[in-house]
């Protein structure tokens, strides 16, 4: 069991060593620098069978606290960009199909038309939810998409100021704070006023602008006015980039015919298990004017050497491999696997299925946004309309909350913390509701929160 | 069927109206022939549904009774609305239409398209990691900590280096963090450097990455043994320059002979070294980059590690440093407490977030779960069986390819198609298609950029003598078809048996079609 | 690649001899040709291995330490050694050489093909119910007995009987124990009979099951409207008649109309009615067997319940039996008690066990989540479409293939090539081949007996008019072909496009090869 | 959702109702007569959604004690014919692929071969095993073989009486018994001493016979004589028909190569899980010169049209479709997706893989069997040689212990009780040892048995 996934046998080894005219194993390695070459082994745990690091993982999963009806398990009210959505067996078996699985980026496209075709299935399923002509065939996650959505509008405009409601996720706009340290993008933060953005001093104080990034909803789970955000892009010649979620796109109208020029996203509200925060998906979309600059990989319709209808990779010339220091992104390995099974959940819901799923969502929240409400103490931070997710201030910290309700089987939300320090959302539990919770889930949820504060 | 005898699209009328089949196409599966599968849209009947939901008790209030009306759409998104049913053999028969590491040999070069170990896929789909909420609080996820803190103690003894990130999502994300770092570095000791060094031979993500970090890219040359050019390296070399990016073995398979000479040279005018682990596999437990001199090292977990590369993803790509980056590294990090307890802590320069969570966690515990299989030994076997695999597969090509840089190699050979070209006009793409079937997944063709028609082979350490030994035959064929035939022969025909013929990009390009929305 | 240049099995040399591949063949994936694809025993090369197993600290006894050397085996029984990369790939290119449900239609007369839901799938592989061990005490598997005793009172309610054994694991072995059930009844009351009466139209295991519940098969003829001979069923009863078997609807498709009378005279001289389940499909939430006046059923849930086929099974052949015959069932049977709980319980005059363990108890939780997942309304929401679709499906053909009983039918409907075969020479094999490249899986030949030329087509309920009007017009166009070209055009030269062409039958129970080590 | 994988709108229900001059569904059951048509609905519990009915499944589940490492779960030294072996990931995953799990019987060949030549690797491997030239392509479990073995071996000899050792399987004599109530078989039992059949009385009495039937090991583990049974059968014109364990023949002689004619068997310990006990798998083989009295399928090698090797069911005149009441057996649908299961498992395995699995589960067993014995009160059965399964007599009745075992976490094997009434093996505890087990799990067993039976 050397290397347990090698197939040669010693005596294989020997005889090809033979061929090559070498005697030993090491001589492979004859054209590194002896001084380099590594002693002893490295230092590492020691080799274990199959079964040995299966009862590893057993014991180190009952560490763990999963949402759902497992061992352990917590009922699940936290969101904060990682829904527990309903993902069907059908999604499950489909998605880890080992052609889909084992395949690499699909280069060669005569022997990868599977996910080629799932992947333009895909961009016109994302493009849709979007209300824009055009999306890629994925980016890491949320995060990156906002990046890069904020790359295409700094690169369409010329003008690196960033004008970011404080609405959108503080994680992302962390990501977008690190990697604008490279890109030179001098990020304005627009602060909220009763958990929306306060348009009215940027509105107020004009200048040109390369971006205007907004959620819909927000962070906090409100609604933001996109008209508002796309007057603002309008007086600044920004582009409008809307940081939205997909479920949504069930119930409200789509950013895009809204005035987004780019929508970017999570997708992993669409059949991607919770996984610890990845892999996720970033959704990308934008107007057919801006193709040519839109990041990563992107499916197109051909014809092959018979005329039959094909699907390849196109426009490539964005892209790194080609365009080398010139391209649009330097995004290459990029989470096609989810994309492809957001497809398939899409294809699993459907048109009422989407609706559905945020409809029932949207009324999970609002029991439980009433029923918490309700408890003495208790305070949501703000009055504007949300879907599936609001922030609540707690008579004491959010954390001590969530420490607590864990012990009832709960686990009660996010603490409101990062990119928040200072405003009125500091320390506000921020609970998120699906398709799949229970009114009696909510009950037990409201009671167990009531005896925590008290 | 054949297209033209379609019975699904132009059906025959019988005895009697089809007046039930308007909308929708037919679904069945000519898993046989070569039929084209319709779109999910085409298969889409209006009122046909897969989804169902859980009984939750909660009011059904209306939607107007929730939002806004002015919020609301008016008609919902158009999504296809299929059957189960549907669904199942429409995506079951996209996988027919698909190779993969599954079905056989895919030796792409730079790739590392080795097998993947099933009870990874297990390991990643267990409810008590798969259902774990992000942002669940440290006292819920201890095994998770756990085992990311181990993850970055066994990537730290692999590549030599002290402390590690597993945020980045994949290569280039890695690339780019580790450009940030090289930036904070020289930020923190005051010093403001604008160019990074590049060698002719590099992935292109690595020339974008540096663009992304704000630098300029200095390209140098490749000398005739198929390393760094010394000379153009040292006169490149300033103190402007803020690191170069190399990776080691190089694209072309070969290693950087010359790899303690260009770390003094670089580290000399107070630069940094970034290697590119992309091809990590070759040097598993023989060398490590640390002891050759980098400072930053990103490692793509989904080709060393052998967590599955999913069509184009997801992968990982983690980025390791020495001890002076460690404090620059993003946060927060996963850390073991004193109490044999586990936290997230936050790096005391950290450049900040560069993933929107943790980085991709299942695929860092399908990572995880490889090197705990392999151990110290299994992975130098690894290494050791990967460079017998493709020194032997070359030898195997000498005579009819042309080898460019005629030295042994490393996990991957670089040959070229040049001559045959010349004499007989098999272009390197001829010789891919043609391979595609002949039941081979088809070399890197083209790449990298400075030999000319390349042909970059990388058989990888799970492939057997056996097929090897059928992949160098197949290739020969195909050289000797030509020598035969000349290209206009099997190869420039090629692929006949495959879903589709050779297909034609240009006219994807120039008539995109990008969506199902904007076919005409 | 094609047959003739197949570089896997006889490779060209290279310019360095292949020294290392002796033994082994090269494992690669013509998913995209039609290779053969190599057997594992000629993958195997001795000394791999994919196998590795639990650490346990448990002393390393020599096998002569623990057995007598005169009962060890001298040298080990020769399995294929491979590694689980081969493993992988070969088992994985087995399946793309296969037609399944989930790649699209499978109208199999009798056989239900209708869609698996994947849901069940989870179901049966949960651990909750798979790591259950048989012999586990009730204390330990309340959870499954419940299910168990579920299932039997649905499938009670479902064909209107008063209890049921679980025990059978396919539908003939449901035929036996009904069989043997019928033998302890009449030998309670004293009474020795031999003979049992079938219908010519019957499937085979019925008859074969007649024999070995040791009795006598009498065969009854079919009328012209495709039921039984009322005439010749009663000319054939008599005190010595123990039963009959009958499917309800029959192998034509059809009700049997006269089933009051028939029933009626069958219970006038004293002998049971049994029912074959088999097409259970048609009648779900309709017309139930008990009410019908059987006294015996049973049911292939792999068809009905869409337990999937898995190639040839697992089925389930679950037996219900009215209130007098309860007694005589086999045991254990899972009971609920009154407190609430579960046990197992023997009925008081039981024929005695009829498998080894419970039955095949992951087939049987796979059939309670299926009709939990449709309740009342759903099951006869199947039964309805399925009869929808087998009938505008033979109006579709009407005309082109002959129709022997002329009556609307169920759940499948029999259709012969007989005129087409005398006039083009088009035989229903012919018809069934050419269907297989047209990317529908052929329907059922050749059965029932009584019909020539037989098509035996159906659809079920989860294929939706799209599909049928496509496999309509595929079904017209192979007729078309035939008159236009004569048979000896496309369909007599089909299949092309699969796998393998047309094999040859008779050669192989003729040079019989039936292992490996049996090639010569 | 009237039901649920339907696919037809009701659109499209009305169209193709016209299209047949109908109105309403339930004019397609004009045939059946009215007063045999149900009034109401069936009376069955509600329908449900996937999700409901997965929760319901996980309450259900919870009331279970599988074995191994999860929820509930015990350490297992349960066998008796059902054994807890290690299943890899990689046969799960090969196993569970749609194609081999959603195709019907390979009766069109030519779309089948995918499932025909995994059946014709089953059968060479499990011919092999046995140790004779053909083996079937399943049937329904060790039981069902046992009786179809017996159907062959009077059918070859025209001799009803069967001579089956009581250390058969007592629910397989328990089904052989039932079954020959049909075929009229003539079974006489032959009693065990000290654990082994006492061939003695039989060999003293000699008559003629159809079968003489011997497990291998037999029931209580122990390891059976074959020779004598071979004797045995010779002296009485009987096929020998062993019922016999196929991980045995990773480390003893094979059952074929010991004489006998007819090997039948359970092959559940070949990858399938232990599922409450069943879908297992019959294992059938027999000597080429009963081929045409095989039970069941058979796969053989042909060619094709254009002369490539294909696989095909043989012998097909054998079988009941076509043979009808002459047949050799009923069995239609059988295990395949099993046999296919085990053909991997095999694969996986390999030569070295077998004789692991057999060496260290009797290393298992043996430690587990000192461990036991030395326990007060604690006798071993019988003093002959076992693999991996043996016989205790305890202080107490065997259920008794096995149910204070559970309630630390042990399922502490089985009860001999039913076809044991009235022998010295009556009430003892019958316990299994597997690779799977460790010492650790075996030392606290031992520690645990040593409490619950003070
Ligand atoms: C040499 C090299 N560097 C970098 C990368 C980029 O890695 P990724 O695709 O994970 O972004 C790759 C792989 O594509 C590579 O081969
Ligand atoms: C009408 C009929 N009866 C009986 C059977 C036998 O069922 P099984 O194959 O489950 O033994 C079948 C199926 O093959 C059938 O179609």
């Amino acid at each position: 069991m050397t290397a347990p996934f090698v197939p040669h046998t010693d005596a294989e080894v020997a005889a090809m060593l033979g061929d090559l005219g070498l005697e030993s194993l090491d001589e492979l390695f004859a054209t590194i620098p002896a001084a380099l070459r590594l002693a002893g082994g490295l230092d590492l745990p020691p080799q274990q069978s199959e079964a040995d690091v299966v009862d590893r993982l057993v014991d180190l999963g009952e560490h763990n606290r999963p949402a759902g009806r497992c061992a352990g398990g917590l009922v699940c009210f936290a969101g904060a960009g990682a829904y527990d959505h309903e993902v069907p067996a059908a999604v499950r078996s489909l998605a880890s199909r080992s052609e889909f699985v084992t395949a690499y980026t699909p280069y060669q496209a005569e022997v990868a038309q599977g996910v080629l075709q799932a992947l333009f299935e895909y961009q016109t399923m994302i493009a849709r939810l979007a209300g824009l002509e055009i999306a890629n065939g994925s980016l890491y996650d949320g995060a990156a998409s906002l990046v890069e959505g904020v790359n295409l509008a700094v690169a369409a405009t010329g003008d690196r100021r960033v004008l970011c409601s404080a609405g959108v996720n503080p994680r992302w706009r962390a990501v977008l704070a690190t990697f604008s340290k490279g890109s030179g993008h001098d990020v304005v933060t627009l602060p909220l006023r009763d958990g929306v953005t306060d348009w009215s001093a940027a509105v107020a104080r004009p200048a040109s602008a390369g971006a205007v990034v907004v959620g819909f909803p927000n962070y906090l789970g409100c609604i933001e006015d996109l008209a508002a955000a796309r007057d603002l892009a309008d007086r600044t010649g920004a582009r409008l980039v809307v940081c939205a979620d997909p479920i949504a796109s069930g119930l409200l109208r789509t950013p895009g015919s809204l005035g987004a020029d780019v929508v970017v996203g999570e997708g992993q509200p669409l059949g991607i298990a919770l996984g610890y925060g990845g892999p996720y998906l970033g959704l990308f979309a934008c107007r057919a004017a801006d193709v040519r600059r839109l990041p990563g990989r992107l499916v197109g319709e051909t014809v092959d050497a018979d005329g039959k209808l094909a699907y390849v990779t196109t426009l490539r010339a964005r892209e790194q491999d080609i365009r080398r220091e010139k391209a649009s992104s330097n995004v290459c390995t990029n989470q096609t696997l989810m994309a492809v099974t957001a497809a398939i959940q899409l294809g699993w819901l459907g048109t009422s299925g989407l609706r559905e799923i945020a409809l029932r969502s949207a009324r999970a929240a609002r029991y439980a946004h009433d029923s918490l409400a309700a408890i003495d103490g208790v305070e949501p931070l703000s009055p504007h309309p949300y879907l599936r997710e609001f922030a609540l201030r707690l008579p004491v910290d959010a954390e001590v909350a969530i420490e607590r309700l864990v012990d009832e089987g709960y686990l009660a939300g996010v603490a409101v913390r990062d990119g928040f320090a200072g405003t009125d959302a500091e320390g506000c539990l921020l609970v998120a509701a699906t398709e799949r919770r229970t009114r009696g889930e909510i009950d037990g949820f409201a009671a167990s929160l009531e005896k925590a504060i008290r | 069927m054949s297209s033209q005898t379609d019975p699904a699209s132009n059906g025959q009328p019988g005895p009697r109206p089809i007046s039930a089949v308007a909308g929708g196409r037919a679904s069945s599966a000519p898993v046989v022939g070569r039929d084209t599968e319709p779109t999910l849209f085409e298969l889409s009947v209006p009122g046909r549904h897969a989804a169902s939901f859980r009984t939750t008790q909660i009011p059904e209030w209306a939607a107007e009774e929730l939002v806004p009306a002015q919020y609301l759409a008016e008609t919902p998104v158009d999504l296809p609305d299929v059957s189960e049913r549907d669904l199942v053999a429409h995506f079951t028969r996209l996988t027919h239409r698909q190779y993969s590491v599954d079905l056989g040999a895919y030796p792409l070069g730079s790739c590392t398209m080795k097998y993947n170990p099933k009870v990874c896929d297990e390991a990643a789909s267990a409810a008590a990691f798969a259902n774990v909420h992000p942002a669940a609080p440290p006292a819920c996820t201890q095994g998770w900590l756990e085992v990311l803190v181990e993850l970055e103690e066994s990537l730290c003894a692999i590549t030599g280096m002290s402390a590690a990130t597993l945020q980045p999502a994949a290569g280039a994300a890695g690339e780019l963090t580790g450009l940030l770092l090289m930036r904070a570095y020289h930020e923190s000791r005051g010093e403001d450097r604008t160019r990074v060094i590049i060698p002719d031979s590099a992935h292109g993500t690595n020339p974008a990455s540096v663009t992304l970090g704000g630098y300029e890219v200095t390209t140098v040359g490749t000398n005739d043994r198929g390393g760094v050019d010394l000379d153009s390296l040292r006169a490149a070399l300033g103190p402007d320059v803020a690191g170069i990016m190399l990776t080691n073995p190089n694209t072309l398979g070969l290693f950087e002979e010359d790899i303690v000479e260009i770390a003094t040279a670089v580290h000399e005018v107070g630069a940094l070294l970034y290697y590119d682990g992309a091809n990590l596999n070759a040097i598993l437990g023989v060398v490590r980059p640390g002891d050759m001199g980098f400072d930053i090292v990103h490692l793509n977990l989904h080709k060393t590690f052998a967590t599955p590369h999913g069509g184009g993803g997801p992968g990982a790509g983690p980025v390791a440093v020495s001890a002076r980056l460690a404090d620059f590294l993003p946060g927060p990090r996963p850390a073991r407490l004193d109490d044999g307890r586990f936290a997230w802590a936050q790096p005391a320069a950290s450049i900040g977030r560069i993933h929107g969570w943790h980085g991709n966690a299942l695929v860092l515990l399908r990572a995880w779960t490889y090197i705990r299989l392999h151990g110290a030994e299994g992975l130098r076997g690894v290494a050791e069986t990967a460079v017998l695999n493709a020194n032997w597969l070359k030898e195997k090509l000498r005579g009819t390819f042309d080898l460019p840089y005629d030295r042994p190699v490393m996990h991957e050979c670089v040959v070229s198609a040049e001559s045959l070209d010349k004499a007989t006009g098999l272009r390197a793409l001829d010789v891919a298609k043609r391979l595609l079937e002949l039941g081979f997944h088809s070399p890197t063709v083209y790449f990298p950029l400075i030999v000319h028609e390349a042909l970059m082979i990388e058989p990888t350490e799970t492939e057997s003598p056996q097929t090897l030994a059928a992949l160098a035959d197949a290739l020969l064929l195909v050289a000797r078809e030509a020598t035969e035939e000349g290209a206009a022969g099997e190869a420039r025909q090629a692929p006949r048996t495959t879903p589709v013929r050779r297909v034609d990009e240009a006219r994807a390009a120039r008539r995109l079609v990008a969506t199902y929305d904007q076919r005409s």
